[in-house]
């Protein structure tokens, strides 16, 4: 299958860290040093075909859905939408090396992964959409909220894995984060917290070379960001991002170690952000449409196609089937979110302590009246 | 400093150090899923020694040393309350709990509401607060503003030894998080009290000492400071009534108005410096409640608007016995 | 988001955000010392295009896209400061500053106190902040009460567009740290103004209009909303004054309280919730202060106690003109 | 001289990072990998004797100014005392490198390297005393506060030095943290931002092997802390915190790659903290007396004194100077802690703001009524 150039990528302006140091194969330096798959999947047969079907399924399902936020948002369907666009592997991925009782620790910009998992993009999307803050029930789809303050989530995913490793429950914590996350104290306490416990967390970063307009060059300067493992002792991987079954495979080793008992891992995938970083930023103040069309010879479905048609196991059936599921999806979401959300202006009051304060009480009583006056002046 | 030795059962004599160890460690017993963690609570049992024989007697995973980074633990015990544990985290010092404001605001104060009520957080920070022990810088600073502005948080402080065993322990148990504020220069003063007998519930405010001529309104420790004020005050022919407020959210509106309105004057007292500090919020509500009942404004005596001051000043800047009863006596008592 | 384009010199047209950047872009032309830094202040120009065209005309040394790390942010501001330069930190959203609270409380409000006046720290930390733009939880925080009850800090706030030029004009040239909060959904909001106007000093309220029923105390977003409120009052026949403070610390005692005393009646607004709110201490020091010419108690119209609301609900939340006409016929005109 | 034996160190219980995992030289895990000297200094012959005398001689009188100091505090002449013994190495070293317009920033253990840069015991310790918080003029010394709050002081390093360097002024800062401190989320920020900013900043990480009672183990998972500047992109370096040549040299090798542009470096001293954690510590409940003892074989002074006397360096007139030199030091301390220090209540005001506001002008009034009653009662 296609294979990611470094000559080519140090063509590409912005995308590494450090103007002359070029990203190489950090093997050696990785500790429990297996090779580090930067340079795609080596051996696609190794993969199990109905695996591959599945993956590349979840791709276009995945790309439509991300096309159909975005449409939304530009009819004012979503306050704002940070699409996954060009990050479809690491978030079908993600999804799909989780077991029913493991948890994923998602941030803003992961509701296709959480969509993937099974939540209904209705409910995936109410942060965004602004009807709501979270939702779907953490708890039932073992899916953590939405997590904006970056980093923060890392000590969560830490938290509840550790939780469930002290009770004997063999739950596998799954911990999104950016590259820019990394710069954040959290993730640093949160990867020494599990390496010190030995939690069975996994953190994916997704790389996708920029935190917002701040490109990874100045956001650090290490040789790569799995680098960071070497500094907890625990081991890092790097990945090619857009190359789902090379991600899927990376991080079902590092369920599989962290579900055994070998303590957490972090993986570095290589992405790229294909879209703006919401549909409120301008990204030609600080991209070239060079650098965005480079990548887009790397797009993860076009990889994925490749190299299916060249195993054989992409046949025009699969096509249509993903291509029907990717429709309807877009079509129940067009059709659920261009209806008006229900809103409860009382809700406000209901969930900010399991009993209402007196205080919030007094509060809420006097909403409900200027409510009634307002249902009032309605007749 | 000295062990906390294991508490015996029944009525005793303690310091609320041993109460509030106490506490805990009954909780441990009763709940398999509360779960201590902080810094130096293992072997060493905590610089305060509140944590002190917990590890011992229920293992490192129920009483965790953890690495030096308060973020990172009290993120931790939010994964920990997701799971369905019940963390009791220990911030080692009130300035030393600021790295972690952002998982308190952010997460801990709003997890239940942003989850629906799908997603409670049981957790107690407990946080030793306040001055008087001769601390130098960033140990001595009464924080307790930043946490009852906060909406999602209950925000706790004992100031006997009963409440200590008892509203720790009602903490513990709330199914909200709790911000349980340690006053730490009343660790080491003992009482009587009876772990069985049963202290008022976390949001009531407790009467001290009744009074007729005004009450004072306080908390935490600075409710020795006023006791102490009442009786000198007695000599200049003023009966004070003092009011221990014990939960400064929720705040107790119906007992602390019904004391105001009996009495028409108040003075609220408290060691955080005065703007902004919760004395505003309470005088202000005071005011807006029994408006009509004041025969003079609420006034506040706190500490200075300044930085905590180095061990050797810091008696200037503590409210004192004095200070208090200068405020009585601008309480327009020619009125 | 629109360009902010450079500033002509002379008087303008402007929006609050160019306002903004004109005043960082004179304070940077005009003073070697003074540095940018934070999340995208560079290319972009920040989120809000405050900083916009910055790093075109400094370079990226004077205006500097920083690692994605509040806390680092900060205190890599406090060792440039030290150094002897002018660091203006800019907080991406209000609940984003909230990793840098510990280097905040514990350095950049102490430093010069705790080295005796040898350590002065002149950091102004720009922090968007309030809701009302339908932002997404975590972005829409009215913290202030969080600066305005820390010793050390100033806590500035413009509600106009001269204002925002002239008092971070202030806030930089002071050799005090200054939180310097933008109220965000009045970025976009143009009035004429003159660069070359001076405004009032730092610390001093102003009188945005006059009245003889009763003044609505306010600052910030909270402006707009209470001179409307203002201009509805007329017709149930009261003429309200609108006081906009500016400056939380240092508080304008003197002007509030002529204002009040003169008036007899007074009400409060902000959008942050009420229960420890920075209206809490306007109204318990105004009572302290002129209570015996106050003809009802001070009220406050607030947010409520609540963690900010999703962006379809935020309206429910914010004090609009029907609860500070509420407040006002509150204020026992029977007596 | 005496070689730190690893063989030996595994022996000692609770100092090692991971009960499994011994620490060896991690030097082919190090980027920039200079051998890292771990084992002792190799070839004293290339140092300067007239370094290596005033190394001892800063060594003797530092271990007389940590025991004068701890006395103070028993006789309560300090409110608290958290003493180096055992790190004078560490801390002579630390002040020694400096130049005189660098910049140092110490923690609260760090006296030493204060008094040792030059400041007045009666000025370094006003913190510790309780009769100010800063007693010296940082400027003037090039000197930071004493940092409480752990890990903060890093970010601060590196703003200074960062700043320094674009005004071309060729200072160098040097942070001292501790093994504890390198948990704290401010302690991965000023790394991380170092290395983007090239700052010239050297963070020298005591590793006395605990946190008040937390060991290291506890404390970390990594083979070394060294480890953690591969995660930054910046060099790391491990050395025997215990031999003085051994850290100057590491340390003089840092700083002059500060200096000449080269950019951060992290420096890990193996060390121990011989005292407890302070006077008010009991450290007999977290580590046994063998293992203390094990230490004192490796004491800073120790190691010193046989490596000179086999080069012949040490003299009995060189002994004499620094036992003459430090029993004058003690004396002086003795002489003015004794004595009660001059306090004026008023300073409370002083320094809050430039100018302090109307509000503390009543306070401080206010204040200054008090205190004149009270003059009255006194007459
Ligand atoms: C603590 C914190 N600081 C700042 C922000 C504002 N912010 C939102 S997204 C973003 C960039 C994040 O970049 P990255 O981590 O690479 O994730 P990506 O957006 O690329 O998926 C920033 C600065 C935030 N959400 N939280
Ligand atoms: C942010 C913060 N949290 C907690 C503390 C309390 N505390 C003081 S010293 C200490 C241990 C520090 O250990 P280390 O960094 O190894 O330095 P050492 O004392 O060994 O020199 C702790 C937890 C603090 N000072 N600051
Ligand atoms: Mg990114
Ligand atoms: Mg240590």
């Amino acid at each position: 299958m296609t294979v990611l150039d470094h000559r080519h990528h140090t063509a590409v302006p912005g995308w590494l860290p450090g103007a002359t140091a070029p990203r190489t194969d950090p093997s050696p330096l990785l500790p429990d040093s297996a090779p580090v798959r930067v340079l795609g999947t080596p051996a696609l047969e190794k993969y199990d075909p109905a695996l591959l079907r599945e993956l590349y399924r979840r791709l276009v399902v995945g790309r439509r859905y991300n096309q159909q936020a975005t449409t939304l948002t530009k009819q004012g369907r979503l306050a704002v939408y940070p699409a996954s666009t060009g990050q479809e592997a690491c978030q079908v991925a993600a999804a799909l090396v989780l077991g029913e009782r493991d948890w994923l620790f998602p941030s803003y910009r992961d509701t296709l992964a959480v969509v993937s998992r099974g939540v209904d993009p209705l409910e995936a999307l109410t942060l965004l959409r602004g009807n709501a803050h979270t939702g779907y029930d953490p708890r039932a789809s073992r899916t953590a909220p939405l997590c904006t303050p970056l980093g923060t989530q890392g000590p969560h995913a830490v938290g509840l894995a550790h939780a469930a490793r002290l009770s004997g429950d063999p739950v596998v914590a799954l911990a999104l984060l950016g590259d820019g996350g990394t710069s954040e104290g959290d993730f640093h306490e949160a990867l020494n917290f599990a390496a010190v416990l030995q939690a069975p967390v996994v953190f994916l970063v997704q790389n996708n070379g920029y935190a917002i307009s701040v490109p990874l060059s100045a956001q650090s300067a290490a040789p790569t960001l799995a680098h960071k493992a070497v500094g907890y002792g625990m081991p890092g991987r790097l990945v090619d991002g857009n190359d789902a079954p090379a991600v899927h495979g990376v991080l079902t080793e590092a369920v599989e170690r962290a579900r055994s008992g070998g303590g957490p891992t972090l993986v570095e995938a290589l992405t790229y952000r294909a879209e703006a970083h919401t549909n409120a930023d301008d990204a030609t103040r600080y991209r070239t449409e060079a650098e965005v069309a480079a990548w887009r010879e790397h797009d993860p479905i076009l990889l994925m196609e490749r190299a299916l048609r060249e195993l054989g196991v992409l046949d025009d059936a699969l096509v249509r089937e993903a291509a029907d599921e990717a429709e309807a999806l877009a079509a129940r979401m067009r059709a659920e979110f261009h209806a008006d959300p229900e809103l409860d202006p009382m809700s406000l009051f209901a969930h900010v302590y399991a009993e209402p304060t007196p205080q919030l009480r007094e509060q809420a009583a006097r909403l409900a009246e200027e409510l009634a006056a307002e249902a009032e002046v309605q007749h | 400093m000295t062990t906390t030795a294991p508490a015996p059962a029944g009525p005793r004599t303690a310091s609320m150090a041993q109460a509030l160890n106490a506490a805990l460690r009954d909780a441990m017993r009763e709940d398999p899923t509360v779960h201590v963690l902080g810094e130096d609570v293992g072997a060493l049992g905590g610089v305060f020694r509140i944590t002190d024989g917990l590890t011992a007697e229920f293992g490192p995973d129920r009483c965790l040393d953890t690495p030096l980074a308060e973020a990172g633990i009290l993120g931790t015990a939010v994964g920990m309350a997701m799971y369905g544990l019940r963390p009791v985290v220990e911030m080692q010092f009130d300035a030393f709990a600021y790295p972690a404001l952002e998982q308190l605001f952010s997460h801990v104060a709003k997890m239940r509401n942003r989850t629906a009520g799908r997603l409670p957080l049981p957790i107690t920070v407990r946080i030793p607060y306040g001055g008087g022990i001769g601390g130098v810088e960033h140990h001595s600073d009464a924080s307790e503003a930043y946490y009852a502005s906060t909406p999602g948080l209950h925000v706790v402080t004992p100031a006997t030894v009963a409440d200590a065993y008892g509203l720790l322990r009602a903490s513990i148990a709330s199914d909200d998080p709790v911000v349980f504020l340690e006053p730490k220069r009343m660790y080491w003063g003992k009482a009587e009290f009876d772990p069985a007998a049963p202290v008022e519930p976390v949001g009531r405010a407790v009467l001290r000492r009744t009074g007729t001529s005004a009450v004072l309104i306080t908390y935490g420790p600075s409710l020795p400071v006023c006791l102490e004020a009442a009786e000198v005050a007695k000599a200049e022919g003023w009966d004070l009534a003092v009011l221990d407020l014990r939960t400064l959210v929720p705040f107790d509106d119906e007992t602390v108005c019904r004391v105001v309105r009996s009495l028409g004057r108040a003075v609220v007292v408290h060691e955080a410096g005065g703007f902004g500090g919760t004395g505003a919020e309470i005088a202000a509500r005071v005011t807006e409640r029994c408006f009509h009942h004041l025969a003079a404004p609420v006034l506040r005596v706190t500490g200075f608007d300044i930085p905590y001051p180095p061990p050797m000043l810091e008696h200037h800047h503590l409210p004192g016995v004095d200070r208090i009863l200068d405020a009585v006596a601008r309480l327009q008592w020619e009125d």
